[in-house]
């Protein structure tokens, strides 16, 4: 198998992530777009990890999992406590510094 | 690869024809703890009762209710069923195994957790309260048991040393069952076995008598069907499962001459775990949401962290 | 066969990448997301990173995501205002994206090995983690433990 | 249509029919005393069970209504929209003498019968009937099942 | 000893004794259609015109019953016989509303209206719930027969 | 702190599977925690007291089985000594049928708190227990058609006396069932009682202070469980409770638990009471010689002039009491059930107020359940034991 | 059933001279009328005073006399659980309205508002809402001229609030 599919896969990934991430102004979703950029790291990483055939590449996934779950954790506690301060997870709802 | 597909087709086969005697036996069993017989006019004793249940489902009006999110509606109690399906095509009947996997049992594991998002999903999609209130308790229910069950899994892992079901029997054949190294593990499995496959004591994304129907409480016909399914080929794997990790699978006299028997002590294991949930469902009284997730977090969780300690430790002087 | 599984799963995964960051049903945004990256998982699977696969289904689908959903369900649906979407920002938003993974595609293309699946367990993966990346991991687990920390602190409220 | 899809159509009602009278799930609803018998009658001594009847608790999934005790005025509205939920087919039961006429109680807050408000297919009269007159009830509607015609289009069904 | 039964699941062990030891007592029920019981001999069931042993009624129309019913479930109809006495024309009994308290029963000074046995009455339509003079008339042969049964 | 801001508004009932028929809640809730609570009832208000009115003393009977129904004859008990009061003629009753009346107001009190334990036990899940309480529950009914001939609605007692008196058949059915019953119980105790589980959802669950309970008119086995002795049966004795040894259950907890307690308990007493009348009960008539007051019997109407005459005179003028207004209350399952009767001397009463134990022990629900979460719910109202037909009337 | 004894009725009439209108027996059971004005301390010295301890307020009902003025009774049943002695207190409602008591016991909650919306005696000093009836309800069934089969009323009066 070529590696091109896995760098394909991954860029399209990357680029998704970052149409969103520019695009919406919904906390919840920059949130999905940031997971789908870290994900196309994560097929990349694999990608080679195959291809040089050791598996350091696997390794680092789980770092990037481990991040990833780290990230949504904070990331949905300060969401949940705006949207309890005010009403609305539009980022451009967010415009005060402090309460 | 042919002797794969095969061993395939026979296991969702065989969970799919499972389901309606199961649910007839179920019946029987409760009725007969309840002295009364269970279904008895439909067929001979009432054994056509699941065919029966089936056609009406079949030809039953199903009901989309207005307001609801139509696709995930639609969509959710498929993931009820698939969830339960791939999970069950990596677990080893005896010698039947369709798909070899290095980590069988993390994958089952991995396909329980997407098939709670069925509950979920049902939940949030219905537009009713009941719903949405059972798809939340079924989504902190997860949270709840996720990790205890881990921990309980990690401990028969350590002593093991595989994830792969074969090797657990075959390690169990040499050593000895594992429920006698680690009888606490094997408790916290089946209470997590339990809450997995939501039946009673921890049925409460369903909460008949609280929730109404909890999150099947919009559903009718074959998509309220599919969620029965999907909920006792649960009850199969995780059975199928538990006596693979404690009761040493397919071992015992015999089977390693004739596969075939080794199969039906396999299935034997099994239905006394299915005939358990039905002895639970017909016993106990139903917790209390923060009940059940203090339970969870707060006894079970450090009882199973304390037990994998134990494991390292039998690890570590009986060198196994 | 595996190249087959490869590409529907990876145009899969594309697919709902992309419902995903452009549903305006959150929640629905949410089920594609999972979707994706269960389809991701199976990627995985196809060149044999099995185990990779089986805890990204685990830990993106069982932890991560559920926890989204949990969260989204505790807000209110009816006050979540729909977004207005300005055309000019998607075309800003798409042009870069695309420019940035053609650069992707461009600089990481031209190796000419090809992938060798090989299938790795956990066995495997433990061995060099453990030893050789024991520092990494030790650190990323305080980085957890931080994370946690500060979620409930900030979900606490001052009472 | 030719004979032997007739034949094949037939057997096929014939099928439903059997699977839809076999597996008759009523509604656990109840306003008054005969609720107590209905449950009297769902209980170990006569076993609703046997007869594939297991009660659910949300109208989406119920075939059966099996209206027990009295109808008030206020309630109505409730019955109503609970009946307009339940999927079809469907049937009612009415059981008791409040169900069927308002009983003693022709005042001015209770309704003069189910039939007001939802089309009933058996009348079961008593003052609570006894749980056995629930089941002759079952028996009485799986017969009219029996004789329904669930694929006839409706053109069909005024022909014959 | 508290943590002791807490750990080893007394208390949930002994319920379950209990419902496994009931899955192995025969069964309570009443098997309906295929067996039935007989209701006690006080059961109020549908109401029944009792004979003479000649064969004509005891009814003589006084309309006891009739003031004594809290539901106005009973009405009779008669016209003047040749003797002037009173000749039941119609008797009706309305099951729709009957309450079946037996309080009908008491009240009649000729013992002419009584109360089965029969349970089972369900009906497809509302018409056939009211009993005429000629059901009842019917009900009263087979309460002859159950009365002289029960005697024996 | 201020009105906590409620997130969900959810409409529990009419068609609720644990609202006890059709008890309407309107919970607002945040999480699954109650923040308000409302209650709406009146789903089956069959106006019960206006049909009364309409009605003779001696046909209104039947009525007041259908207003409690599954305490019946307590019920008619509370009428008929209300109406004997009102007479004066409450010391006339012969004693064989006071004693039958504590017999079957027991007996009564066995069945509803046999069906209150199962739908309590079955809406917290416990399935078994419900279907083994309807199995003794099928015994008592049992009874109560050999008695009286029906099985919910026994009509059993009459103004002055009851309607006819005991078969032997019955006596020996009731002896073979006071023996095996107290067996039973014990049964139910081992499924439930130690149980961890039950333990759990009933325990510290609410609670209802004496105070509290006493200043909201709580009666019955709630308030016994809030630690007052309070009980007609004790306080003002009716019938022959006088004579009877037993003893009420009382227990300080105020909880969910200890109502479970108590009514567990009072089935003990309930049997106890049952054997001693059984001891005690005298040979004799069972109705009151009065042919103002009761039918006369059959032989008298069939061969005597007299006894015709006096039938009629019953049926169509009906019972006149004097005029004037009494209260009286009997112990019923649920607590203190009384009628107010005003008569004007006419035969139909002219205000007839019953005293619903169930609507005024139900009234705290909205204060009880704030704080506590949509599970705790039903077991809260379980426990109040409310029975909507009488709620309701 | 234990009535006051004539010892405490005298006690009562001498501390409210002017508020208790009549005492009447029947069947030994003692019946207090109380003029309205008084009713409040009345009921508030029944609770608090030693003799009395009238701690339960077990049932609160009304009768109806169309051809009095003023047309309605409130009939109160007091308890004292530590003394055993029960106590009936009759107020008549003039101008169809009576100071509340659900102060005093909680039980008046909910009797209150039955005793409301079956005669329309408005109790003053608490919010008052139909009990069993829809709110929309327009007439008072319990009134002596209502008839059992009522009247005919608008079909929404009975749609699901």
């Amino acid at each position: 198998m070529s590696p091109v599919n896995f760098f394909v896969l991954s860029s399209l990934l990357f680029g998704i992530g970052l149409f969103g991430l520019i695009v919406r102004r919904n906390v919840i979703t920059v949130f999905f777009s940031l997971e789908l950029l870290l994900n196309s790291a994560n097929v990349l990483l694999v990608g080679f990890s195959k291809l040089h055939g050791n598996l350091y590449g696997e390794i680092f996934v789980f770092f990037v999992l481990a991040v990833a779950a780290a990230e949504a954790a904070v990331g949905l506690a300060i969401v949940v406590a705006l949207y309890r301060l005010t009403g609305s997870i539009d980022t451009s709802d967010f415009r005060r510094l402090r309460w | 690869m042919t002797a794969n597909f095969l061993s395939l087709l026979f296991i969702v086969a065989l969970m799919l024809v499972a389901v309606p005697p199961i649910t007839y036996l179920e019946r029987k069993v409760l009725g007969h703890m309840q002295q009364r017989p269970g279904p008895m006019v439909v067929g001979f004793h009432g054994l056509l009762q699941p065919l029966a249940d089936a056609i009406k489902l079949i030809f039953k009006e199903d009901i989309i209710p207005r307001g609801a999110d139509r696709l995930l509606f639609m969509f959710a109690p498929s993931f009820s069923v698939f969830g339960a399906l791939l999970a069950a095509s990596v677990v080893p009947i005896g010698f039947i195994q369709a798909v070899p996997l290095k980590s069988g049992l993390l994958f089952v594991m991995a396909m329980s957790a997407i098939s709670i998002y069925a509950l979920v999903l049902a939940g949030y999609a219905s537009n009713s309260k009941y719903s949405f209130l059972g798809g939340m308790r079924a989504a902190a229910q997860v949270l709840g048991f996720e990790l205890p069950l881990g921990f309980a899994v990690m401990a028969v892992v350590l002593l093991y040393g595989t994830l792969d079901f074969n090797e657990m029997v075959k390690w169990q054949q040499e050593h000895g069952w594992g429920i006698l190294y680690q009888p606490i593990a094997f408790l916290l499995f089946l209470f997590m076995m339990v809450a997995e496959i939501g039946r009673p004591p921890f049925d409460l994304p369903e909460g008949e008598s609280e929730l109404v129907g909890g999150f099947h409480t919009e559903y009718s016909g074959m998509r309220f069907a599919a969620f029965y399914f999907g909920e006792y080929i649960n009850i199969i794997v995780l059975s199928l499962v538990v006596s693979l990790l404690f009761l040493g699978g397919w071992s015992g006299p015999f089977a390693d001459k004739y596969p075939l028997i080794g199969v039906i002590y396999h299935l034997l294991k099994a239905g006394f775990f299915i005939f358990l949930t039905f002895w639970l469902r017909a016993t106990f009284p139903r917790y209390r949401f923060d009940q059940m997730l203090s339970i969870m977090w707060k006894i079970m969780l450090p009882v199973a962290i304390v037990n994998v300690f134990v494991a390292a430790l039998q690890v570590f002087l009986l060198k196994l | 066969m595996n190249e087959v599984f490869f590409y529907f799963f990876a145009v899969l995964s594309l697919v709902f990448g992309l419902v995903a960051v452009t549903s305006r049903n959150i929640v629905r945004g949410g089920v594609a997301l999972l979707g994706c990256f269960v389809s991701l998982g199976a990627v995985y699977f196809t060149v044999g990173a099995e185990f990779l696969g089986i805890v990204q289904v685990i830990v993106y689908g069982g932890a991560i995501i559920v926890l989204y959903l949990f969260a989204l369900m505790t807000m209110d649906f009816a006050t979540l205002k729909s977004e207005p979407i300005k055309m000019a920002i998607v075309a800003v938003g798409g042009a870069l994206a695309l420019t940035t993974s053609l650069l992707l595609f461009v600089g990481s293309s031209g190796i000419a090995e090809s992938v060798k699946p090989s299938i790795s367990g956990a066995e495997d993966i433990a061995v060099p983690m453990f030893f050789k990346f024991l520092l990494p991991f030790e650190a990323v687990s305080v980085l957890l433990l931080i994370a946690t920390v500060g979620a409930v602190a900030i979900g606490r409220r001052e009472d | 249509m030719g004979l032997k899809n007739g034949v094949f159509l037939a057997k096929l009602q014939d099928l439903i029919n059997w699977g839809r009278k076999g597996a008759l799930w009523p509604l656990a609803f109840a306003t008054a005393c005969c609720g107590i018998e209905m449950m009297a009658a769902a209980a170990s001594r006569y076993d609703f069970d046997r007869f594939g009847v297991i009660f659910r608790n949300t109208p989406r999934q119920c075939d059966l209504l099996i209206m027990c005790g009295t109808i008030s005025r206020k309630m109505a509205p409730i019955i109503k929209r609970l009946w307009d939920q339940m999927p079809n087919p469907k049937w009612a039961i009415a059981i008791g003498s409040c169900a069927i006429s308002g009983n003693i109680f022709q005042t001015y807050s209770t309704l003069r019968g189910l039939d007001c408000i939802v089309p009933v297919d058996v009348y079961v009269p008593g003052c609570a009937p006894k749980p056995e007159a629930f089941y002759e009830a079952l028996l009485m509607l799986q017969e009219k099942i029996k004789k329904e015609k669930p694929l006839a289009v409706e053109d069909e069904v005024r022909n014959s | 000893m508290e943590l002791l039964k807490k750990v080893s699941f007394v208390d949930l062990l002994k319920g379950m004794r209990v419902t496994l030891r009931t899955m192995f007592k025969p069964t309570v029920t009443l098997h309906y259609p295929f067996e039935k019981e007989k209701p006690r001999s006080r059961f109020r069931g549908v109401h029944a015109l009792k004979l003479n042993p000649d064969g004509s009624l005891r009814c003589e129309a006084c309309y006891l019953c009739a003031t004594m019913c809290p539901s106005n479930v009973i009405d009779m109809e008669m016209t003047e016989g040749e003797n002037g006495e009173k000749v039941l024309v119609d008797f009706t009994v309305d099951l729709t509303r009957c309450l079946f308290c037996g309080l009908c029963v008491e009240a009649c000074p000729r013992d002419a209206i009584v109360m089965t046995d029969i349970y089972e009455f369900s009906q497809y339509s509302l018409g056939k719930l009211v009993l005429h003079k000629e059901d009842l008339v019917k009900f009263g042969e087979y309460y002859r027969k159950w009365e002289r049964e029960a005697n024996e | 702190m201020g009105k906590e801001k409620a997130d969900l508004v959810l409409n529990m009932g009419p068609q609720h599977p644990s609202t006890h028929g059709v008890l309407r809640l309107i919970l607002e809730l945040k999480g699954e925690k109650i923040v308000n609570a409302d209650t709406v009832i009146g789903y089956v208000h069959r106006g019960v007291e206006k049909l009364a009115e309409n009605r003779k003393y001696l046909q209104v009977l039947p009525v007041f089985d259908r207003v409690d129904y599954v305490s019946a004859s307590s019920n008619e008990l509370g009428f008929v000594l209300a109406v004997e009061k009102l007479l004066g003629i409450e010391k006339e009753v012969p004693e064989r049928a006071q004693y039958l009346r504590v017999i079957m107001a027991e007996l009564t009190r066995i069945s509803s708190h046999l069906l209150w334990l199962g739908t309590h036990a079955l809406e917290l899940g416990a399935m078994s227990v419900f279907l083994y309480a309807f199995r003794e529950r099928e015994k008592v009914l049992d009874l109560f058609e050999e008695i009286a001939g029906g099985r919910l609605h026994t009509g059993y007692m009459r103004i002055g006396g009851v309607a006819c008196d005991a078969t032997p058949k019955f006596l020996e059915e009731l002896r073979d069932f006071l023996n095996f019953f107290p067996k039973k119980i014990d049964e139910y105790e081992t499924l439930l009682t130690e149980n961890r589980i039950w333990l759990s959802r009933t325990k510290g669950v609410g609670v209802i202070d004496k105070e509290t309970a006493v200043n909201w008119g709580i009666t019955g086995p709630t308030l016994r469980a809030a630690g007052c002795d309070y009980d007609v049966r004790k306080y003002y004795p009716y019938c022959v409770y006088d004579r009877l040894d037993f003893e009420v259950p009382v227990f300080d907890g105020g909880d969910v638990y200890d109502r479970y307690r108590v009514r567990m308990e009072e089935m003990r007493q309930s049997v106890r009471i049952i054997e001693q009348c059984l001891e005690q009960m005298p040979e004799g008539a069972v109705k009151i010689d009065d042919p103002q007051v009761i039918l006369p019997p059959k032989q008298d109407v069939y061969n005597t002039m007299v006894g015709l005459i006096q039938h009629f005179e019953l049926v169509i003028h009906g019972i006149k009491p004097p005029p004037g207004e009494v209260y009286a209350a009997v112990e019923g399952p649920r607590g203190e059930l009384g009628y107010y009767i005003v008569s004007d001397g006419s035969d139909k009463p002219y205000r007839l107020r019953i005293r619903p134990p169930s609507l005024i022990n139900i009234a705290i629900m909205p204060e009880l359940l704030k704080g506590h979460y949509v599970a705790d719910v039903i077991s809260i109202i379980g426990s109040l034991d409310p029975l909507m037909g009488e709620v309701d009337r | 059933m234990k009535y006051v004894t004539p010892e405490l009725i005298e006690k009562l009439k001498s501390t409210f001279p002017k508020a208790v209108e009549s005492v009447g027996e029947f069947r030994q059971e003692v019946t207090v009328t109380v003029k309205k004005e008084f009713l409040i301390d009345f009921m508030r010295f029944l609770k608090v005073d030693k003799d009395f301890q009238m701690d339960m307020l077990v049932d609160l009902t009304a009768v109806d006399y169309p051809e009095r003025n003023p047309r309605f009774v409130v009939v109160y049943h007091l308890r004292s659980l530590s003394k055993r002695h029960n106590l009936r207190v009759k107020c008549w409602a003039e101008g169809e309205e009576l100071p509340s008591v659900v102060d005093i016991w909680k039980t008046a909650e909910w009797t209150e508002r039955e005793v409301y919306e079956m005669f329309g005696i408005r109790f003053l000093g608490r919010e008052l809402k139909k009990l069993l009836l829809p709110q929309r309800y327009p007439y008072f069934p319990l009134r002596k001229d209502f008839p059992l089969e009522g009247y005919e009323e608008p079909c929404e009066v009975w749609d699901w609030e």
